[in-house]
């Protein structure tokens, strides 16, 4: 430490009791600024802003020792504190979305962000601090989150009330539905007469394999990943990508489908299996 | 558009190199310099303004530079030169310049910034841009449109184009019809333009886009078209795109539809006269066979060229086959099953009849 | 990683009395660490920038009324602001020793660095309670933005206070005791003393801006 | 690096050492001068390597149609062309004249914390090493120099390839930081009695700007990396727009670095060039300090200007006035500077050696690149300008025109004080005319190509777009550069043949780092000397003013003076933390959080902690017990 450092803070040693003085100080003025949070009183947030302000320059002048300390410390600190706030408040500002139709396309945007994913929460949580539901299962399948235009439920919904329909209504409204989901998600790979072909197996006739409603359900929710499997005879080692996007019903309808059509005669799929199936976690041989 | 705004654009523009640009059109189809709208009108005013001003004072200082290396060579005399340190004036002189001439550009650059962000008139033709890898989607939002690649507009009429992307970030340019707009996901960047060319009856004009943010491997192979019809040609070309074509040929329509649904097509690709193909995964193929290009700019429509892109996507556009990354989520083309030569041929022989 | 490798290799002589002499009598491990303060403040500026900018745009999932109990975040904040009393009280002890030139070991000092150090383990421990208990009521990094804002701002300034007292420990445990630092010890302690506030004060804006503002109205 | 063989020893008076024990002292060394050589070397290094790259890229681009090059390859060859360039290229060689001259031209024996100046360097080459690795593994990064958003995410580059980018650059940023409090600290503290602020030489003002916006601006850019790597790891959402993040974040804290950063690679070759002019014209610095004040202005005005890197992405009118504001403000202290260089030739007696010829060179090609620049600092232009290649040929006339001329520049003043040789000047000129001629041959026609509506990163355009003879030129010229380069890389190594025989002040300079030996001895002031101008030896020398160079102070010949004992820490600490940065690799969960992955980044990370810590804790011990 070079000598003349050394003198000029010889003297500069302040009594404890300020210190302490100071501490008290700064713990009242924390006490006060925790009132909102017990809905003592309400503090404005300018004061409040303030009152954060005056402990930070008091920690900074007097615990930092920039109030007595060489002036290059503080042209040091002092700059950098001022351009750091500046940067949050520009930032603030540029993404408040200052700009009006900003602010009304970002809510339009995330409207429809919003109608996907509210629809896949699978599991939710009441805060306890404000009743209120919130999702709790974070799993969203991004892709299909990102498509804006396309996977829309352009097959509509559902024409009947499953749980209150009778059985033959219920096969009925599960089957047309499904149907439609099935040329829009399935056809793809497993054709529209379920015949597949190539890597996809055939649905038709597959019975057997896809067995109790549940075990079906568990296939198409969670997918098959390489799992080597035999159907009809066939051995198949591909990939089933998961449909955990579509909904309890979506999925319930288009299995009914698949177990109601090119002759296989399988019973129904219900929502409540597929809910089911989601917890069970993927299937295995 | 003020009364103002064209007087000044038409000033500045006529100082752009006395009119005859030295990039014309014709074969610079992508140039920036000569204006076809109201929005590169006003572009055009300030960057012809600001050309001049940085010209003029480039060649300037270069004169003065060169001036200096000539006079001032050491001469081999002894002695040094005379110590000057500075002069006040002098500094105060050439900071002033600078302060004129930076005015002098500020001015009408935030005029024009505020001129261009005004809100479209009401009766602008809106159209969503999507950007996707490697192709663009555009819905006109009142007709129900959906088509790719290619906007077809009236002249004279404003276009609102709400551009927005659901994969990375793009930029939607069209160098002659004024700047561009980044696509950003999940947020709607707007632009609008009126095209100010006079169109013959019966004729079309066309103005090429492209991307211009870097947005993955074929991002050289993003560009598209904007046509612009007179109004009895627009109308036409809407009554084509909302109607399904009649394809004559009952064996092209049988195998070609045949083909559509062996080959998965219905899973991605939409196309108004195939019920049940409604999905927006891939571009909307209605009436593909009138488009000047296909895959995004890549290729001239033909038939050939449809089956050879049908076959190999990675070799026209690389990075667009599904399993180069094995990942569901990525928008590549992918066709799940073996398609047979004949099937092949009969799609694109029976896409390209769909004109 | 913030922790900058303090290397104290001054350029100085090998005869004792000739001191370094420096442009402006100010000690060069001082300075040094007062440009780092600078730079940690956009370090944290760019993360409460970022948590500001994204406050109010999650989509879903648990929102800042639904999870904050700011009764334990509000005692860990007293116990953070008594710590940097205590800190103070330590170098001006040290400068105290410093001065009396003598010999003995500094007990005072190394007392309250390890208050200070006790303190802020504890403000730590309940860092590290309130990220569990969030976590078990729904907040999780990858839930929502709130989430992964808050936690990363949170967390860097807890990691931040890990290495402060860390480094408290370090030095009243071994540097000290064991001389290894000598000379210019007040100095020493005086950096620590810098951090530490440091730290304080930035949790004087976080606890503010992230905490006490959604209870305002 | 087999240049540094024959040259580099730590103490002048260099007994044969063995090659272990050269290459011992090197590993060890903690004088400024030794690391000043290898950053230099190393960025000479590496400007070959992003050389070769820009070959290949303009190879691509020379025909319509071309596919010598595949579309990823490309990418990747542009992302690695722009980061070897700014980061491990022209970066390090302003770093190793910043080493080597600040502490001589303030009058200090070495900087004030020489072994935190060591482990600046080995993290800055365990960075450079880590981000080429990614070469063997066959991911190079392809994100782009700015690695926007949601591109870089997991969903769009998945492969481990931005990865190497992400946290190559964070370990990069923190070796810039440390070197940035060691300079900073070094300038204030420990000029020679008599030098205040203002009497320190243009060059020193400039390498202390630039210290301060490092210090001040990559804590931006770590902030924004370490969300990225948040959001790749560990499935946090702050740039995934599916759950509310905006991609324009990370743009903000991008740019936000961005910058300040292209004014870190300009002001080090401005301070070169305001070095080289007045010694070649053989009077001071015309208006030295507006010149040095117009620096502070630029390097602070930095801070304001990020988004005219963004009037394309719709920030509103508003926002882009503002800026567009600030960036024409940032035009009126360049003009002046660049107004007092040519005043400073005014009425001088100019003398053409290599170096001046490169000062000139400088100054034309600067203004060419300021003045395009100027063009698209209003939004209108920019919408047309944004991403084609008018911009990229802006700013490859003020990054080659202007840094990397600037630092040629500086090789051919400085070498001889560096390297204790003289560099053929011959060589030299031809050099800078290939230079010259294939640096306009290059990036002038991109300006045209620009106004064709040409986009930036393209690998592949078609024919009939007026694109083909300016790519064609472009490609000629780049090869014309690359000629220069070989030859100016000849006269460097061709030097290292020839003795040691350069005098203490070839050019009869005019500040403190001329009146000591050539190359300096490793205490560089016997004597500190007492200061009473802003060009002590000019006045010694010319206007019989005190005396201050080394021959009459202390006498010719070596002198004992106790100088810091070299120590292995700065690298074991150096090892350890960029472990500690490298062990994120592991922590990758295939689609969002994984907890396996995580505990083995966790177990690794804590090793290389510890390491860390131990390795400071022995080099705080080293300096006690070494008093």
């Amino acid at each position: 430490m070079s000598a003349q450092a050394h003198d000029e803070h010889e003297e500069h040693i302040h009594h404890w009791g300020i210190y302490v003085g100071i501490g008290v100080f700064l713990a009242i003025v924390t006490g006060i600024e925790l009132g909102p949070l017990f809905d003592w009183y309400n503090i404005p947030v300018i004061v409040l802003l303030a009152m954060s302000a005056v402990k930070f320059f008091i920690v900074v002048a007097f615990f930092m020792h920039l109030w007595d300390d060489a002036p290059i410390f503080t042209r040091m600190f002092a700059p950098p504190m001022v351009g750091a706030t500046l940067m949050v408040a520009a930032l603030m500002l540029l993404f408040d979305g200052y700009n009006p139709t900003n602010q009304e396309d970002s809510f339009a945007v995330q409207e429809r962000y919003w109608t996907n994913y509210s629809s896949e929460c699978t599991s939710w949580l009441r805060s306890s601090r404000t009743n209120r539901w919130y999702c709790a299962s974070p799993a969203i399948d991004m892709a299909r989150m990102v498509r804006i235009g396309g996977g829309g439920p352009e097959w509509g919904n559902i024409s009947i009330n499953v749980d209150a329909a009778s059985d033959p209504e219920k096969l009925a409204g599960l089957t047309e539905f499904g149907g439609k989901v099935y040329s829009a998600r399935c056809a793809q790979c497993h054709q529209a007469d379920g015949l597949g072909g190539g890597a996809y197996p055939a649905l038709a006739g597959a019975g057997e394999f896809y067995g109790t409603p549940v075990n079906h359900a568990r296939i198409v929710v969670h997918g098959l990943n390489n799992v080597p499997i035999n159907v009809l005879g066939v051995d198949y080692a591909g990939v089933m990508p998961a449909q955990n996007d579509l909904t309890d019903v979506e999925l319930a309808a288009v299995l009914t489908y698949v177990r109601h059509s090119w002759g296989n005669e399988d019973g129904m799929v219900l929502p409540a299996d597929v809910a089911q199936a989601r917890t069970d976690g993927p299937w295995t041989p | 558009m003020s009364r103002f705004r064209a007087l000044f654009a038409s000033v500045c523009a006529s100082l752009w190199l006395s009119g005859c640009s030295l990039w014309p059109a014709e074969d610079n189809p992508f140039t920036t310099v000569e204006s076809s709208s109201d929005f590169s009108d006003a572009i055009l005013g300030v960057y012809s303004l600001i050309t001049w001003i940085t010209c003029v004072v480039g060649v300037l200082v270069a004169i003065l530079m060169v001036y200096v290396l000539i006079k001032f060579r050491d001469d081999g005399s002894p002695g040094n030169p005379e110590q000057v340190h500075g002069n006040t004036a002098m500094e105060l002189g050439w900071t002033l310049i600078p302060v004129v001439l930076v005015i002098f550009m500020v001015v009408p650059t935030i005029r024009t910034i505020f001129e261009i962000a005004d809100a479209a008139p009401d009766d602008a033709i809106e159209i969503r841009v999507v950007g996707k890898r490697w192709w663009w989607e555009f819905e006109y939002i009142e007709e129900g449109i959906i088509t790719a690649n290619e906007i077809h507009v009236p002249a004279g009429r404003p276009v609102n184009l709400l551009i927005e992307s659901d994969s990375v970030i793009h930029s939607f340019w069209v160098p002659r019809l004024g700047g561009k707009r980044d696509a950003v996901p999940g947020r709607i960047n707007r632009m609008w333009w009126t095209i100010t060319d006079e169109v013959a009856a019966g004729e079309t004009i066309l103005y090429r886009g492209e991307c211009a943010e870097y947005c993955g491997e074929s991002h050289a192979l993003m560009k598209f078209d904007v046509i612009a019809h007179d109004d009895a040609g627009y109308a036409e070309w809407l009554e084509l795109m909302k109607a399904p074509p009649v394809v004559a040929d009952a064996a092209v329509r049988e195998a070609g539809e045949e083909a559509f649904a062996a080959g998965g097509c219905i899973g991605c690709h939409a196309l108004t006269n195939i019920d049940g193909a409604v999905a927006r995964i891939g571009p909307n193929l209605t009436r593909l066979g009138n488009r000047r290009m296909i895959a995004s700019g890549t290729m001239e429509n033909t038939t050939e060229h449809l089956a050879s892109w049908i076959e190999n996507q990675e070799e026209w556009k690389p990075g667009t086959s599904y399993n180069k990354l094995g990942d569901p989520r990525f928008d590549g083309m992918l066709i799940p099953v073996e398609l047979s030569e004949q099937q092949v041929d009969a799609l694109a022989t029976y896409l390209s009849a769909l004109q | 990683m913030d922790s900058v490798a303090h290397g104290s290799g001054h350029v100085d002589h090998h005869e004792e009395h000739h001191e370094e002499r420096t442009s402006l009598g100010v000690s060069n491990l001082k300075l040094a660490f007062w440009v780092f303060l600078a730079s940690d403040c956009f370090f944290f500026g760019s993360l409460i920038g970022t948590y500001m900018s994204y406050r109010g745009k999650s989509l879903v999932g648990p929102y800042p009324q639904d999870v904050f109990s700011v009764e334990v975040t509000s005692i860990s904040t007293f116990l953070l602001l008594m710590s940097s009393l205590t800190m103070v009280l330590a170098v001006r002890a040290a400068k105290i020793h410093q001065q009396s030139k003598s010999e003995s070991l500094p007990l005072t000092v190394m007392g309250w660095m390890w208050a200070t150090a006790a303190m802020g383990a504890i403000f730590v421990g309940f860092q590290v309670y309130e990220f569990n208990h969030f976590y078990h009521e729904g907040l999780t990094l990858q839930g929502n933005l709130f989430g992964s804002t808050f936690y990363t701002l949170t967390g860097f300034h807890g990691t931040h206070v890990a290495i402060g007292v860390l480094w408290l420990l370090i030095e009243s445990c071994i540097w000290i005791p064991m001389k290894w630092i000598r000379g210019d010890f007040a100095d020493r302690v005086d950096v620590t003393g810098l951090y530490w506030h440091f730290v304080d004060i930035v949790w004087i804006v976080i606890f503010t801006l992230v905490y006490l503002l959604e209870f305002v109205r | 690096m087999s240049a540094v063989s024959t040259q580099v020893e730590t103490h002048s008076h260099a007994e044969d050492q063995s090659t272990a024990q050269w290459l011992w002292s090197i590993l060890t060394t903690v004088d400024h001068k030794t690391i000043g050589r290898l950053y230099l070397l190393s960025g000479l290094l590496f400007f070959v390597v992003g050389g070769v790259e820009a070959l290949a890229i303009r190879l691509q681009l020379s025909v319509p149609n071309a596919d010598f090059i595949s579309a990823q390859r490309y990418n990747e060859l542009f992302t690695m062309h722009a980061t070897t360039m700014i980061f491990l290229s022209v970066m390090p060689m302003a770093a190793g004249f910043t080493n080597f001259f600040l502490p001589l031209q303030i009058g200090a024996r070495d900087v004030v914390f020489p072994r935190l100046n060591a482990y600046s360097y080995w993290l800055w080459l365990a960075g450079a090493l880590f981000i080429n690795s990614s070469f063997l593994v066959g991911a190079f990064p392809d994100g782009g120099w700015f690695g926007y958003a949601n591109m870089s995410g997991t969903q769009y580059s998945p492969g481990p390839a931005m990865d190497f980018w992400n946290i190559g650059l964070m370990i990069l940023g923190l070796s810039s930081m440390t070197a940035g409090f060691n300079f900073i600290t070094t300038v204030l503290n420990l000029r020679a009695p008599g030098m205040s602020l203002f009497r320190m030489p243009v060059l020193t003002w400039m390498f202390t700007v630039v210290q301060f916006l490092v210090v001040m601006s990559f804590p931006m850019l770590t902030v924004a990396q370490i969300l990225l790597l948040f959001d790749r790891n560990y499935g946090t959402n702050f740039y995934i727009p599916a759950k509310g993040g905006d991609p324009l974040l990370w743009q903000h804290l991008f740019w936000l670095f961005g910058h300040p950063e292209v004014y870190i690679l300009i002001l080090p070759s401005m301070g070169i060039v305001s070095e080289v002019l007045p010694t070649f014209s053989r009077k001071p610095l015309f208006g030295a300090p507006f010149v040095i004040f117009s620096g502070i202005l630029i390097g602070f005005l930095g801070f304001g200007v990020w988004s005219h890197h963004m009037f394309t992405t719709g920030l509103g009118p508003v926002a882009d006035s503002a800026f567009s504001l600030t960036t024409m403000l940032i035009a009126i202290p360049t003009a002046v500077k660049i107004f007092n260089w040519i005043a400073t030739m005014w009425g001088g007696k100019l003398r053409f050696t290599a170096a001046m010829y490169h000062a000139v060179g400088f100054i034309a090609l600067f203004t060419i690149g300021g003045l395009s620049g100027v063009m698209h600092a209003s939004p209108p232009v920019d919408l047309q300008h944004q991403d084609s290649y008018f911009v990229v040929a802006h700013f490859h006339y003020v990054l080659f025109g202007g840094s990397v001329i600037g630092l040629f520049c500086g090789m051919y003043f400085y070498w001889p004080k560096m390297f204790g040789r003289m560099l053929s000047e011959r060589l030299g000129k031809i050099g800078f005319w290939f230079f010259f001629v294939g640096m306009n041959l290059t990036f002038f026609p991109m300006h045209f190509l620009g106004v064709q509506g040409m986009p930036r990163r393209i690998f592949r355009y078609e024919e009939g777009l007026g694109w083909e003879t300016s790519n064609a030129i472009a490609s000629v010229g780049a090869v014309i550069i690359a000629i220069g380069t070989a030859i100016h890389l000849y006269a460097m190594l061709s030097s290292f043949l020839r003795p040691q025989d350069a005098p203490s002040d070839p050019w009869d300079g005019a500040t403190l780092d001329w009146a000591i030996a050539s190359p300096p001895h490793h205490y560089n002031f016997a004597v500190i000397p007492e200061v009473h101008s802003d060009r002590p030896f000019w006045d010694e020398k010319h206007e019989n003013g005190p005396v201050v160079s080394q021959e009459k102070l202390a006498g010719p010949g070596e002198h004992h003076v106790p100088m810091p004992p070299p120590s292995y820490w700065p690298l074991v600490a150096a090892f350890f933390t960029a472990g500690v940065f490298i062990a994120f690799m592991f922590g990758k969960g295939a689609d969002g959080f994984d907890l396996e992955a995580f505990k083995v980044q966790v177990a690794i990370q804590s090793v290389f902690a510890l390491g860390m810590l131990l390795s400071i804790l022995a080099w705080i011990r080293e300096d006690a017990t070494h008093r």
